[in-house]
């Protein structure tokens, strides 16, 4: 009896998550919205939002709506653009060392995260009630050379569409979790050495003989695509930054907590941060990092790294870097147009401005508040997510 | 505790003048400085000039918009030199890939950030030499950093300071099988007993040496070994017990190796023979009587005056911390040494230009002579006494310590 | 190979005793007079150029203006130091083992485990302690009691000073057990003990009323704990770290105990709780501890005797024969004058106050007429690392004489110059 | 640089003491900032005057001394010290936990180091006093305490109240091997347990009632022997000696209802299993963490059991595992609309998160809580469930001066806490850092 109550009540609620989609073929839609935080041209009052064929057509104060159009009244709510989650493991097996890392061979380019991904997994639709409309799916940080990320949208029910990049560039480690102490390399030189010697042999590559890897890698060498390094401290920024001015590289930091200690050096190289969440539990002086580093220029993203910590705390980490000193704007910007600049997507995401994918996301209160919760999401202009009234 | 305040204030607003390098003058007063290349200097001044020392000596006039740090009576001595210290890296200080690993270079993995260096510049050292851990039988390329700077880059004095080789039963340890290993791994390739280890000396040897003849040096590792032949690069060498500093002079004798010996536990046993060939050793850890103390019992037949024999034989002695980040800080390694037989001024020279010359930054550091580095530190009073302390640690002219009453409440 | 030099070791050892044993033959002298450069009385003032007569091994007088009779036999020590020998109020060295598994045992004794020929005695002699309270180690909740030694004889009733002398318990959780569980379990030893005694008293009280004889003792296992609470034994609390000493203070207090706090490094925390308790201090043997400060990141050096000599804390200090300075009671002392304290102060910490720690201040602990004349001639200041100790007197004996010291020779000469063997190829 | 952070940081340590030193007898009046009471409705521009180190007055108009220390509070909110019910502040790590699965008798101020270095930051975001209980590894874990961070570092001077509540835990110490099996032993060994107590309380009576007895009997006897010592009555008997259980002592307080009992217990399953407890033995039961407690809100109601809610979200906690699978933001927002009391707790990694009750708070209004109730679960009602209310948890009259007065609304994420007064004195105050 009780069994049967607890497990209908689940069932609710599971369905609570999963998709309220509108149908299938794309319509226009109209959005009144009280507040609009389109972070390229400031925040509209009391404005619309017009969707075509889930592309944003018009954005602006008083507009008149097409007939026919579809009109959703948020007059009372504030929209602001898709959150982008610059680095996140989900859809992958749950267990950290599970799908995410290639622990047998410790260089990994040529190898591909989409490929473990499982667009139906709990998790994916789980995430679309914490407002991230597009996560870049990372390999872990256990190997030198990690494999390539990936840039999807979270509306993964459909059967295509949802890559916006199968292979987004590829991801390095030079954090102390990528030695182990049965495999090459042990010791944060053997890493360091490892990596020259990859990169170097990339450069020599002719290309006579079929090596993918290698291939990958060439790419990077040539700049032409980014390389993510994960490092977290000090010594691990350093090196990476070593590498950098040595090779040239397109890099991305990747959680590099501690670069406060030398945001300038990052600042001067222009390397952009994917900052690692802010967790609950830190002290002030960690929390107050990220609001120091971009002080000093340093351009960042924020990043979840779930299942590190839930996709839903990935606002509460811009909340609590703007209580401990990030100003406002930064913090919503590292949520969503800088995160797509660093991802390279900025053309299709990261505001609400003409042109853009209608990726919305509707909060009942200001997006930097913790009280504020997410109403509605829609991607590409589809309802995606709806909240439950209780 | 209001005095305190009122007192730290004073002295940060000193420091606070001198903390930052502006390029113009700083000058220091001295009741007694001990320039270690000369003669000590009563009632001197240096003048300190973009981080190096631009004049020292007597009646030496100081210019008025100089800053002026007066030490009153204090002693002024060089900033000490540590020629075996504590590795400031995070992890595994060995690639346990391979038990040759000539390229590895440990300046790779320095990290400004560690505690340990921040601690050692309070006990006045300003210069270390930082190598590989002990693990590998040729185990890597050490460096000379001071304990400053935010990345390593600012840290660097010299790269590729000297080329580590282990010939102590060090290279036999970690042989083991991982937990959940398949019987057959790298942990497999290490030598097991000191014949193989001096085997694979020679063999590495052997083969850098065909490289060169041979002309073509694909072989990275080789390269480095070929240099080190051509004493492009110096040779420090691990070697405890006696028995194995012979084979150490063996093997130097088969190659015409230029060698520096470590620790040394046993070279008074042997001090004719590296005084005669003109090898300088590195002292350190020092063990306590008695015996079952190290690693491999190599307290066991200890001397306490092991340094003050050996200098007295000739030898260049330089005392060190012995790579140990807990061990005791080298200005009371001294004091016990002079304490056990050892010369005073020999003792002072074995903590700063011994070690400089050691490494080859003599022309930087180890003693305060006009062009040097201004590196210095001020003592309560003798150096070569328990109840002395480090008043303040100049490094590059720029103070980096500052002793305050804070430290004690 | 372990066990040969384990055996030469030993044969070493017996050579050095005794060559001391046929040295010191004669007869103990009833009279003697020392005339030193400089007394350092630790009672009193420096005394140059001063006299002590010794009769019977008591000093009978201490002063400049004192005259030697005729039939005293003279120790001249014009260019010698004389102060009152060391003493270590808490050591576990010298026991072949230092720490019992089981976490109460209250009634075993160091008495049955000191081992007279361990080095530790004969390198304590040599560095100048006299005395010392053998204790069990630190991982027991109720560890043992403890005995008082000189680190002179060849066996332990030779070496006897106390037989019976404080008694060991530590707050430091062993594995296994959590904090809570640990304080837990000695409340409940002490409630339980209570008990015991409570019914002991009433069996007693029984018997008299029946004019039956009494003769049931009280158990042995529990006597020393008995004993504890009865105040006839000192309780040496070890505080493992800060939040141990509460308490401990609160120990204390609810049992009254005489109680010494021996502490971890990390209890400077709690030095103002301390000098609130007014309770005696041995401190360990790390007195510099490094701390990164939260607000500037910069490494601090918290200088630990400092920090208890500004709060008013009374303490002795203890070495550890491991480590190459720290194993000094006089460099410990100078550690601490290195850092700004009194020199006298200092001194007193490595002599008078652990012999009133461990209740043998009326022998010992400094040159003062009718106290035992155990004192150690120094070539030096006692604080300059360059002096060594000369001569070791205990009980108007001379135990101890550098010049005889075979294993220092050995230690501190090159040894006899061999041939090398000529490399033949 | 380095210098003048020195000099703050000392000036920070000294302020307390300055301010107390000062401050400590004179009556102070915060003025002219909007009040929350959390007992009562907001007072716009209100005063509240303190009076050795409890609230003497409140409201609009007080009358106010003219040697009053004055603080001027127009433009910020003023409310009562935030209470973390679910502490991990003072911890040792690993000392939380007991070895043996039944120790009620052991009690957490044993396990605690209030040396750490996290209390000032916590104290910084407004929370004044703590409850810490033991951990959630053994089944019976021992009493919690809730103590005030008033900068002491005596247990004595910041206990509030001991024995607050026996700590027990069902599923949680199954947590890894997730057997079902598992968290039924859980639950029988506790019950186990009770019902030891209760034999314990019967013989325990017995042998009184017995003593008593052989008393009586012994004086007779002695009465008799007095009269004529030729007697020949024989003595009587003295019966066996009761020896005291301090296990069972501690668990019969629980079933006697004079210290609840805390049940940590995050799957339905095992909150069920804990409110069947409480139907049988019929003590007074704080649930704690209640992670899938909104699946079974009605229970819960019906029961009248109180909870304390944590953590309102997963990233508070370290590897939501098995325990925190069905973990929802809608928790609190639930079980407080079916009327249940509920206190929210931060339950973070470890002591460094108490000082995020506010936030807490706020995300749960997220979830769609009340913002009263919201303010009300993190003040008033943890200090009613734990039964410190006469003290602390709201600003009433003769309450304890512990007050917080705030930048803007404390439910505001980015509001600051300005100062903070613990039993009048000044434990924080905020010089601009940023």
């Amino acid at each position: 009896m009780k069994k049967t109550r607890y497990l209908s009540f689940l069932v609710i609620l599971s369905s609570s998550f999963c998709l309220v989609s509108s149908g299938g073929e794309p319509q226009s839609l109209a959005i009144r919205a009280g507040k609009i935080w389109t972070l390229t041209d400031g925040v509209i009052t009391n404005g619309v939002i017009i969707v075509d064929n889930g592309k944003i057509k018009a954005v602006g104060e008083k507009l008149d709506i097409p007939e026919g159009a579809k009109v959703l009244d948020m007059s009372d709510k504030n929209v602001m653009p898709g959150m982008i989650d610059a680095h996140c493991h989900i859809g992958l097996s749950l267990d950290i060392l599970g799908e995410m890392d290639e622990t047998v061979a410790a260089v990994a380019a040529d190898m591909q995260i989409l490929d473990a991904f499982n667009p139906q997994a709990g998790d994916v639709r789980k995430a679309l009630r914490s407002g991230v409309t597009t996560i870049m799916l990372a390999p872990g940080y256990r190997n030198p050379v990690g494999g390539q990320p990936a840039v999807v949208k979270l509306d993964t029910s459909k059967a295509d569409g949802w890559v916006l990049k199968r292979t987004a560039g590829v991801e390095f480690s030079l954090m102390n979790q990528a030695l182990m102490f049965d495999r090459e390399p042990t010791s944060r030189t053997g890493l360091v050495a490892l990596i020259r010697e990859e990169l170097d042999q990339a450069k020599a590559e002719k290309g006579e003989a079929f090596n993918p890897g290698r291939e990958v890698l060439k790419r990077v060498v040539e700049a032409k695509r980014p390389a993510y390094i994960w490092a977290y401290t000090v010594d691990e920024i350093a090196s990476a930054m070593t590498i950098v001015d040595e090779y040239k590289l397109n890099a991305v930091l990747v959680a590099a907590g501690q670069g406060d200690e030398i945001a300038d050096m990052i600042a001067k190289r222009n390397l952009p941060v994917i900052y690692p969440p802010l967790l609950l539990s830190s002290r002030d002086k960690d929390l107050k990092r990220a609001g120091a580093m971009a002080k000093s220029g340093v351009k960042l993203a924020f990043a979840s790294l779930a299942p590190k910590t839930d996709l839903y705390d990935l606002r509460t980490s811009a909340i609590l870097a703007a209580k401990y000193g990030l100003d406002k704007e930064t913090a919503l910007k590292s949520l969503t147009i800088n995160a797509a600049e660093i991802l390279g997507v900025a053309d299709r995401l990261g505001s609400i401005s003409e042109g853009k994918d209608a990726d919305l996301v509707i909060l009942n209160g200001d997006p930097l508040q913790l009280t504020s919760s997410i109403e509605m999401v829609l991607i590409n202009g589809n309802i995606v997510y709806q909240r439950q009234g209780e | 505790m209001r005095i305190y305040v009122i007192l730290l204030t004073f002295l940060l607003l000193v420091s606070a003048f001198v903390a930052p390098g502006r390029a113009e003058v700083t000058a220091v007063k001295a009741g007694r400085i001990l320039t270690i290349s000369g003669e000590p200097i009563t009632d001197g001044v240096i003048l300190i000039e973009d981080g190096k020392i631009a004049e020292i000596g007597t009646g030496i006039e100081i210019p008025e918009d100089a800053t002026v740090i007066d030490a009153g009576k204090s002693v002024v001595m060089p900033g000490l030199v540590d020629a075996s210290a504590a590795a400031p890296v995070r992890g595994d200080l060995n690639e346990q890939s391979s038990e040759i690993t000539p390229t590895f270079r440990i300046s790779d993995a320095l990290d400004p950030q560690s505690k340990a260096l921040k601690r050692v510049v309070q006990t006045g050292v300003t210069t270390l030499f930082v190598s590989p851990g002990l693990q590998n039988v040729i185990g890597g390329m050490g460096v000379v950093v001071k304990p400053t700077g935010k990345i390593p880059q600012q840290m660097i004095v010299k790269d590729e300071a000297a080329l580590r080789i282990v010939m102590d039963l060090d290279s036999t340890q970690g042989n083991r099988i991982p937990r959940r290993e398949p019987a057959i791994n790298f942990y497999y390739r290490r030598p097991g007993t000191r014949m193989a280890i001096i085997w694979m000396l020679r063999k590495s040897f052997f083969d850098a040496r065909q490289q060169a003849d041979s002309g073509q040096t694909e072989d990275p590792n080789l390269a480095v070994l070929s240099a080190a032949l051509k004493d492009e690069i110096p040779i420090h060498v691990n070697a405890r017990r006696a028995i194995v500093i012979r084979a150490a002079l063996k093997v130097a004798d088969e190659y015409g190796l230029k060698l520096i010996l470590q620790e040394c536990t046993e070279g008074y046993k042997v001090a004719g023979q590296l005084a005669e060939r003109k090898i300088p050793v590195v002292l350190g850890p020092f063990y306590y009587y008695p015996g079952n103390t190290g690693q491999y019992r190599e307290g066991r037949k200890v001397n306490w005056n092991n340094a003050g024999i050996l200098a007295e034989a000739g030898v260049k002695v330089a005392l060190s911390s012995g790579g140990q980040s807990g061990a005791i800080d080298i200005l009371t390694a001294a004091t016990f040494a002079v304490r056990h037989g050892m010369d005073r001024d020999e003792a002072l020279k074995a903590i700063t230009i011994t070690p400089a010359e050691i490494l080859g930054v003599a022309d930087r550091v180890g003693s305060l002579e006009k062009g040097k580095d201004a590196d210095i530190v001020i003592l309560s009073g003798d150096p070569l006494n328990v109840t002395t302390r480090v008043e303040k640690v100049i490094l590059n002219g720029k103070t980096v310590y500052q002793q305050t009453s804070g430290e004690t409440s | 190979m372990k066990s040969r030099s384990h055996i030469t070791f030993v044969s070493i050892l017996l050579i050095v005793f005794m060559a001391n044993s046929i040295a010191y033959a004669a007869p103990v002298r009833k009279k003697l007079a020392v005339e030193a450069g400089r007394i350092i009385t630790i009672a009193g003032k420096d005394i140059k150029n001063g006299v002590i007569l010794i009769e019977d091994g008591t000093i009978k007088a201490v002063g400049t203006d004192v005259e030697i009779p005729w039939d005293a036999f003279v120790i001249e020590a014009k260019d010698k130091v004389v102060m009152p020998g060391f003493v270590m109020a808490h050591t576990s060295d010298g026991l072949d083992r230092a720490n019992e598994n089981m976490p109460e045992v209250p009634f075993i004794s160091t008495f049955d485990s000191i081992d007279p020929i361990s080095t530790f005695f004969e390198d304590s002699l040599r560095d100048g302690v006299v005395a010392m309270l053998v204790l069990p180690g630190n991982n027991t909740l109720l560890g043992g009691t403890g005995t008082i030694v000189k680190p002179y004889g060849r066996t332990v009733e030779a070496m006897l000073i106390k037989r019976y002398a404080g008694l060991k318990i530590s707050l430091q959780p062993s594995q296994n057990t959590s904090r809570m569980g640990h304080m837990q379990r000695f409340r409940r030893y002490v409630s339980d003990l209570k008990d015991y005694l409570e019914e002991y008293e009433q069996r007693k009280a029984d018997a008299e009323e029946e004019k039956k004889p009494f003769d049931e003792d009280i158990d042995v296992t529990k006597q020393s704990m008995v004993d504890l609470l009865n105040k006839k034994l000192t309780a040496f609390i070890y505080c493992d770290r800060a939040a141990d000493v509460p308490k401990a203070i609160e120990i204390q207090k609810t049992t009254e105990l005489n109680t010494v706090l021996v502490l971890g490094p990390d209890c400077y925390k709690a030095a103002d709780l301390i000098a609130k308790s007014k309770l005696p201090v041995v401190l360990d043997s790390e007195l510099i501890i490094w701390e990164t400060n939260e607000q500037t990141n910069e490494e601090e050096m918290k200088v630990i005797p400092m920090i208890f000599h500004k709060a008013g804390v009374k303490f002795a200090f203890q070495t550890d024969t491991s480590q190459y300075g720290r194993r000094y009671l006089w460099y410990q002392a100078a550690t601490a004058v290195k850092y700004g304290m009194k020199r006298e102060e200092a001194l007193k910490s490595i002599t008078l106050y652990p012999a009133q720690f461990i209740g043998v201040d009326n022998r010992l602990g400094s040159i003062e007429t009718g106290k035992e004349a155990t004192m150690i001639f120094l070539t030096g200041d006692p604080l300059d690392a360059q002096s060594w100790v000369d001569q070791v007197m205990i009980a108007g004996e001379i135990v101890y004489e550098k010049a005889k010291d075979e294993r220092l020779k050995k230690l501190l000469e090159p040894p006899l110059v061999m041939q090398e063997p000529k490399d033949t190829d | 640089m380095k210098g003048i952070k020195r000099i703050l940081v000392l000036a920070s340590l000294f302020l307390p003491f300055l301010s107390i030193g000062a401050f400590g007898v004179q009556e102070i009046a915060i003025q002219s900032g909007t009040i929350f009471p959390i007992s009562d409705a907001p007072i716009e521009n209100g005063t509240i005057l303190i009076k050795d180190g409890k609230i003497a007055e409140l409201g609009r108009n007080v009358a106010i001394g003219a040697d009053a220390r004055v603080i001027d509070a127009s433009g910020k909110f003023v409310m009562p010290g935030l209470i973390d019910a679910q502490s991990r502040l003072f911890v040792i790590d690993s000392e939380l936990n007991e070895s043996r699965s039944i120790a009620p008798e052991l009690n957490i101020l044993d396990g605690l180091d209030l040396f750490v270095k996290e209390a000032p930051e916590v104290v910084a975001q407004g929370v004044t006093a703590i409850y810490i209980s033991p951990g959630s590894r053994s089944l019976v874990g021992g009493s919690g305490a809730v103590l005030k961070l008033n900068g002491s570092m005596d247990a004595g001077k910041m206990l509030l109240k001991g024995d607050v509540a026996v700590k027990a835990a069902i599923g949680v110490a199954a947590n890894n091997q997730s057997s079902s099996l598992e968290r039924l032993a859980n639950y029988s060994s506790i019950r186990e347990a009770l019902l030891d107590a209760k034999l314990y309380i019967h013989n325990k009576e017995k042998s009184e009632r017995e003593l008593a007895e052989h008393n009586k009997k012994k004086a007779e006897y002695d009465k008799k022997k007095k009269i004529n010592p030729a007697d020949k009555a024989d003595k009587p008997k003295r019966p066996a000696r009761f020896s005291p259980n301090p296990t069972h002592e501690v668990l019969a307080k629980v079933l006697s209802k004079e210290i609840p009992l805390q049940i940590e217990a995050h799957r339905v399953t095992d909150i069920l299993n804990a409110l069947r407890l409480a139907d049988e033995f019929g003590f007074t039961l704080i649930l704690d963490k209640c992670t899938e407690g909104y699946l079974v809100a009605g229970e819960i109601a019906r029961r009248k059991a109180t909870v304390i809610l944590g953590p309102v979200s997963a990233s508070f906690v370290d590897m939501p595992g098995l325990e925190y699978r069905h973990h929802d933001n809608r928790n609190a927002a639930i079980l407080s609309e079916k009327g249940i009391k509920l206190a929210l707790g931060v339950s973070g990694r470890d002591g460094a998160s108490s000082k995020f009750v506010a936030l807490a708070a706020a995300m749960a209004v997220a979830g769609g809580m009340d913002r009263d109730m919201a303010l009300r679960a993190v003040t008033l009602t943890p200090a009613e469930i734990l039964g410190v209310a006469d003290r602390i948890g709201s600003l009433d009259v003769g309450k304890d001066a512990d007050i917080v007065i705030l930048s803007g609304h404390p439910l505001d994420s980015l509001s600051h806490v300005e100062m903070v007064l613990i039993e009048g004195k000044t434990v924080f105050e905020r010089k601009d850092q940023q």
